[in-house]
């Protein structure tokens, strides 16, 4: 079973958590993030979110893997929703079990921060009056940039 | 040689496409298809210090040598999840 | 709609999550405690939950709404099963609905732990050779113990 | 006058039922019921310090002052929840 899948169609949390809880798990955390009716301050009427598809699942993936490793729990899984999304819906789900439960909030935690820092997906804002690509997240420290960032052959030119 | 460009999000609308083919020089490394596209949409110029890129969608830096056939990408920040 | 419930079946996540979440929320965070099937090195077969009830309810709706107060939260959902349950059943699920997910963590995080703590409910393990009541955490501070606590009444005979 | 007393997880297997009603004195606290119990099961003197006591389901102190058909309960550490 894949720890990271991305779908089209809207996302339902019960069988992703039926299917990743076991018998030696003491805890799930579920995170899901939903679209609100509001961004600074305008009312939205609906998202698009679109991906660098095979990157954003292969960063995923290595997301899922880093989070079993870093923090000990037992498993994850992390579901992100492309297209058009209605207010209310739910863009990411993210699943942890573990057998303690503070290692999953942990791991809960750092995997949405992280995924939205670093997962190549982008989202479309629809108000009344307009669209706009929503302003993302600064890429962390460890993403060079394009201008910038240290790198040898550039700096040697 | 020939390389593959994508473009996403905000740099997608300034491009006007999704993706284009570049004839390269041997050699050439990501930073020649960021001076390509520089000087042909300005306004791509002072969007650099926060892009990202990816080659063969593996994040990479400008310094890297691209070969044919490479997969380059140019990724605004990225706004993924939903709340903040 | 309360915000604090104690049932006899199988806790059902979906609709109290569906139930939670408004056009205003932007994260809803799920914590499910789950019947492990070991405790302490030892194979458990199942639980029996108990509770001192109406306290139990009025405490769970105490802890609901000072999650609501100290966190800014916009609404959480506080279930919590009795009974005999099962390896693999929920015995507890929290839900948290808000704006921004920090808020959403550390609120889930604070009801549970705090839950476990102070709400009077009881559980035995039962095992291949027996059954003990699981040893509880200590009460916290805030609470009065029955000796050793400092208390007025009792210091001045 | 008369109480009821309620007895949880451990301390009703030890007292052997989950509730009976005490007959105390005027002006009795909380205290005095914890006194009848201790003489009664010397098991129970040991565990004071980690039990908690209510009164009408709060939680409350042994110096408490009891009224005629109070509820009072003694309280076994809680073990609510599933995983530590």
């Amino acid at each position: 079973m894949m720890r990271a899948t991305i779908v089209r169609e809207p996302i339902d949390t019960q069988p992703v958590l039926a299917r990743i809880k076991q018998p030696e798990d003491g805890a799930a955390i579920v995170f899901e993030g939903v679209v609100r009716n509001n961004a600074r301050g305008r009312q939205t009427l609906y998202l698009d979110y679109e991906a660098y598809e095979p990157m954003a699942l292969q960063q995923m993936a290595q997301l899922a893997a880093q989070a079993l490793e870093q923090y000990k729990v037992r498993d994850v899984a992390i579901v992100h929703r492309l297209g058009r999304l209605e207010i209310g819906e739910t863009s990411v789900l993210i699943v942890v079990a573990s057998a303690h439960r503070g290692a999953g909030y942990d791991a809960s935690r750092w995997l949405i921060d992280t995924l939205k820092r670093t997962v190549p997906i982008w989202k479309k804002e629809y108000f009344v009056d307009g669209a706009v690509w929503a302003d993302g997240e600064p890429f962390p420290e460890e993403i060079t940039r394009a201008q910038g960032s240290p790198s040898p052959r550039v700096a040697s030119k | 040689m020939r390389v593959q460009v994508l473009f996403f999000g905000v740099l997608r609308d300034l491009v006007g496409r999704a993706s284009e083919t570049l004839e390269l020089d041997e050699d050439a490394t990501v930073a020649d298809v960021l001076e390509h596209y520089q000087s042909r949409i300005p306004k791509i110029r002072e969007m650099l210090p926060s892009l990202a890129l990816s080659v063969n969608q593996h994040y990479s830096g400008p310094g890297a040598v691209l070969g044919n056939g490479d997969e380059v990408a140019l990724l605004p920040p990225v706004s993924g999840g939903a709340c903040r």
